[in-house]
């Protein structure tokens, strides 16, 4: 299994802050600043959302986003110009649905399946995938596409998830795992689930990073996640609400991307704080 | 059906990780209850079918039509089961195995309401606590069916997001069963979603066909030429052929909604027809790998109908594979042929169809001639839920049979 | 009953003289083909009333509110019958009689239009040219009913004479009748009017009663206690009652509508109640002697109810009769207990019943106490026609089991 | 059985026209003018509505006459009250439905009944009954109470009625026998219909006068129903049209008897014509 470089760079020296976006909310160019703006707050790595009509897995926040991205205009080629006009320097994970990288091969005049979609996004610079609506037993298709380019695929790792399917998912998952803070769907939440801790405990025998997303809304919420043994942190609806709020106030792009780069060094903050707190705590057990 | 539910490529389960180990648990009780028939499950199911919801409904010859088109036409009344449609089977099976499994609360989404009444009812019958999640815009069009609901004493909640229609409405109970997986059911209305969805409603389902075809023997002596059911995303359709599938000499015809025409507007992403059997392509929607209404690049389009329960961009999985295997004959009527038969059965037999029934009725009347001997029709449900849109549907139309409803020209 | 169309003193021919052949015709022909079955008359007809009408109905036991009441409560569910509701089964028996008699043409009046929607069904079955009189004011409050029956085929006359309701009604269906008794038949929807019409339509309701008390025996093991069944005309009632009427062990209740109060106001004329049964003096009401909402000087009183299809100031002649005779025992519920009634079958059956019906339930819920063992209410319809005045009866009032309906405010 | 004088008196010098009000319509006293113009204009015998709010038997012109005189305040007391009244020198027939007979005693305090009712019409000096829905079989109350006060009880003969239903009636029948014209109910209708004749030639061997209704509205009609063979003719609907004109075009009372009048004049006039043509008919014959 293809190992992406970035990405692992990305979690090399401590713990990451991945931020998620929907690219093209509520348009292209602005949206293109908002990315911008996040990789300048800090973040280790961006997902960027390719939206789908139908995003099953999300909370309001991040579907009324998708519903003023597709409104904007946004497809998959749009969503792939995107990527390659973007100014910034981490490593880039597409978030998406199925049905569009299966697609995006008969759109182009061929067969479906995921292969022109992943050949594509590797070659704009996309390190790696995410796709909510895709279980690992249907995944082996994408996995091979992935790693013919290079590239990741994480799973999402829900709380409930253990046993079998937890050891499929382990075995096809590349880059790190998604690890879902509580049920539910994406969502800003202000409570530090413990079902995280336990979710961490039962995938420490596997070494692969793992990143906990899932109502992450503050530094020091991402603090205390981070002390707690995640090796990212994943924020998307926290963001959304900063663009969804410039939105309805009529806010200047720049303002708005400069509100949501305090919010990512707020949150790149937690995490480093975090990192340390929990070095301090390794080195405290270590001398105790 | 595999046991891996697929039905060749489709099928499946494309949901998001949270919702797994509730549809493992699903596939578990389905697997016991269902199909093993576990502590009696089945015979109570059947029962309560038989004494709440009316169960068996007859299968009539209807005369006068059997007339008109030179066949013997039968109708099989699900218009008759309580609610008023066969979405009961489903719902009250799912309600009932939610009580098998310890769920103590019952969620589902609907978009006409039709799904939503009937889930209301089997909550209201078994004592479940039921939230209903229906699209704003859905609930200012529906406002009977929403009443019902809460008559029934479910909680209906309003979907605000998108558009206020029925994805919405889909997103908001796949969010809530998210986050209550434990004590939750999430009664889903058709042969659609991830499996164990599509095959155990149509399970629940296939009541329709088991007695359709016990009655046939009886009147008709023996298997009928054809069936012919309407599919929106295909639970009556599956219910009434399940059990002819296996009988090669009966033809099984789909009807789908054509709406105003077969092509689509790829700009507007619009397709202004629900025909997903007919015209879809392959692809991932709400669980499942089917047919699908889509844009080029995979967007799902927006539907069409005059008839609400018709209006899917999808189709059960296992009607999409017996599409390819030849095996059902998908067909499409437009709006007009709907209206047509909707008119026509309402003044030839005295019964007034659903508006999605009515598709059924209008293939009937355009295509008879390629038809010959014995016809079951499944009437999947009334159209005392239509009258309104009927009234303004058939008022925008020449329809060549409808009665003179200038009367009518303010509402109803 | 005796021969001659008495019970006791009640019933007779009150009618003009023009239309004593067509009543001596029909009596005729209620001798030969229903009660002696000629040409296979009852044969017919039952097989109809399974294949089109959906029976038999179920005898249901309600389990919550068995539970609830610390009784034994089964429902016999007409309310699934095709239509929604009893009506059918005279009207397709009617119906049918008229073809075996050679007439060409039906007629009929309708208040709230379910009698008028059950026999444009049947007249469009039987493919029988039928006109229906209704009052202007009642085709306004109906309007539902009223596209059903044109759906249907069937002519709807507006009535504009007088107030333009139920009697007017009746009047220009008499006169229709008068000048027309050769080729047509006038299909009466309850047990009233002229001999031999309270007995013929005791006969064909009765396969109410014959049902449930055979599935008394399957399920009850034996007789019930009680049954309760609500009076307006009285169809629903003689039909659930009666196969018991012999059974002296049976209680029998019939339910009447208490409307806003038992008192009257002999000023306007005005009884705001629909109990004939209970506070009625003996009279003659089109074209029967029975027991009538009447002023000190025999002049008929408007009467009232929430519940359009008991709002009638006479009843069947034989109800009266066995009322004297201390066989039926008549109540009355008022509206408010009415709707309560409503409301508690809707939540805890998840079967929303016609408001007609919900008065047997209102008094069950006031005097279930007084009950014992097992008791048969009859479901004589479905609620679905009566949404829009549920709610706005029901927000006008303080009904404690009432949902939340504030968003219906403006109507469904 | 008892035959009232005043009526076989009516018919003994020639054909009789009977015409029908509804009393009270629309008030009253209008009313009361309108009975007495009808008297003026040659009527033999009056019929006298009295009004019941189901008047089953009646066309949708007695039907709003009768809903007329119900809103005016008509109630059998004062229908009484107004036929004592009344200044008019020929016999009154009240027509009434077989309710109101029944229940007068009641409201009097004692047993319902026909027999007060039948006492009082008689004290006020009505001189017969036509009570169209009491079928000849419920009849005997009334006839004997009729016997009682020397009251003639009428029955109406469709042209359906025959056979046994027709002695019955026959049996029972005094004053004279309500013809009725054509199937249906009351209306002013232009045709004559052949019906009856026929009625009139199956009525012959009884020798109670025949009064033929429905739907007669001119003089001429009524010369040639008298000329077939009718003792009597009966108008009802072509008067109560010209009450109810009067009432649409707020027509003062004295203008709206004049005009019932001169109707009556007409169709008195007619029925003299009618039974000078049959004498001339007869002579014709004889002189053949
Ligand atoms: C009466 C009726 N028929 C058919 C349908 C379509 O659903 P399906 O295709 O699942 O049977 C509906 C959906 O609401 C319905 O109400
Ligand atoms: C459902 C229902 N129940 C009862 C009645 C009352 O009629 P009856 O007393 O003749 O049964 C009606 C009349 O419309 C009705 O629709």
């Amino acid at each position: 299994m293809a190992e992406n470089e970035a990405i692992a760079a990305a979690f090399a020296d401590g713990p990451a802050f991945i931020p998620y976006l929907a690219v093209g909310d509520p348009d292209y160019e602005a949206s293109k600043a908002y990315v911008e703006a996040l990789a300048r707050g800090g973040a280790d790595i961006i997902e960027l959302g390719l939206p789908f009509s139908e995003p099953i897995a999300e909370g309001s926040t991040i579907q009324n986003a998708i519903v003023r991205a597709l409104e904007g205009g946004m497809t998959p080629d749009r969503f792939f110009e995107f990527v390659e006009e973007l100014d910034v320097d981490v490593p880039l994970v597409c978030m998406t649905y199925y049905n569009l990288i299966y697609q995006y091969g008969r759109s182009r005049g061929g067969e479906p399946g995921p292969e022109a979609f992943v050949e594509r996004a590797a070659e704009v610079g996309i390190s790696g995938f995410v796709v909510p609506d895709l279980p690992a037993e249907e995944a082996d298709p994408l996995r091979a596409a992935c790693d013919e380019h290079g590239l990741d695929l994480v799973f999402i790792v829900a709380p409930t998830t253990e046993g079998d399917r937890l050891e499929e998912m382990m075995e096809r998952v590349s880059g790190y795992v998604y690890v879902q803070a509580r049920l539910g769907t994406t969502g800003a939440k202000t409570d530090v689930s413990d079902q995280t801790t336990r979710s961490l405990q039962r995938l420490a025998e596997w070494d692969v990073p793992k990143a906990v997303g899932f109502g992450i809304s503050s530094g020091d919420q991402a603090a205390r996640i981070v002390a707690n043994g995640a090796d990212g942190i994943i924020v998307g609806s926290a963001l959304v609400d900063i663009v969804a709020a410039g939105v309805n106030s009529e806010r200047p792009v720049d303002e708005t991307a400069e509100k949501l780069a305090a919010k990512a060094r707020e949150l790149a903050a937690g995490t480093r704080e975090g990192a340390a707190r929990r070095n301090a705590d390794i080195a405290d057990a270590d001398s105790a | 059906m595999s046991t891996d539910g697929k039905f060749g490529d489709y099928g499946g389960q494309y949901v998001p990780e949270a919702l797994m180990p509730a549809i493992e648990e699903l596939d578990d009780a389905y697997q016991r209850y269902v199909l093993d028939n576990e502590d009696g499950f089945m015979d109570e199911f059947r029962q309560r079918l038989a004494d709440f919801g009316g169960r068996p409904t007859p299968l009539q010859r209807a005369d006068r039509l059997s007339e008109r088109y030179d066949l013997d036409v039968y109708l099989k009344r699900e218009d008759l089961l309580h609610g008023g449609a066969h979405k009961l089977n489903n719902a009250l099976g799912q309600v009932l195995l939610a009580k098998y499994m310890g769920k103590d609360r019952i969620i589902a989404e609907t978009g006409a309401g039709q799904h939503g009444t009937a889930t209301a009812m089997a909550a209201a019958h078994l004592d479940m606590p039921c939230t209903i999640y229906m699209g704003e815009r859905d609930i200012n069009r529906q406002r009977p069916n929403v009443f019902r609901m809460k008559l029934n004493g479910s909680d209906v909640k309003p979907v605000t997001a998108g558009r206020g229609t029925l994805k919405e409405a889909i997103s908001e109970t796949m969010r809530d069963w998210a986050a209550t997986v434990e004590s939750t059911h999430y009664v889903i209305g058709s042969v659609v979603g991830p499996h164990p969805f599509p095959a155990m409603v149509r399970d629940f389902q296939a009541v329709i066909s088991e007695e359709a075809r016990e009655q046939a023997h009886e009147k008709l002596g023996g298997l009928p030429d054809s069936v012919i059911a309407c599919a929106g995303g295909g639970s009556n359709t599956m219910g009434a052929f399940a059990n002819f599938v296996d009988d090669d000499s009966v033809d099984l015809y789909a009807v789908e909604a054509g709406g105003s025409s077969l092509a689509v507007d790829e700009e507007a992403g619009v397709a202004p027809n629900s025909a997903s059997l007919s015209t879809g392509d392959e692809g991932v929607l709400h669980g499942a790998r089917t047919k699908l209404l889509q844009d080029s690049v995979g967007q799902i389009m927006e539907s069409h109908s005059i008839s609400s329960g018709l209006d899917y961009a999808g189709v059960g999985p296992e009607l999409a594979y017996l599409v390819d295997e030849d095996r059902v004959t998908p067909v499409a009527v437009d709006d007009d042929a709907a209206l047509e038969g909707f008119h026509r059965l309402s003044q030839t037999e005295g019964i007034i169809p659903a508006l999605e029934t009515a598709h059924a009725f209008g293939y009937l009347e355009e295509h008879h001639a390629e038809l010959s001997g014995s016809v079951i029709v499944n009437v999947s449900g009334r159209g005392d839920k239509d009258l309104q849109s009927a009234i303004e549907e058939t008022e925008a139309r020449e329809i060549p049979n409808a009665p003179d409803m200038s009367m009518f020209s303010e509402g109803i």
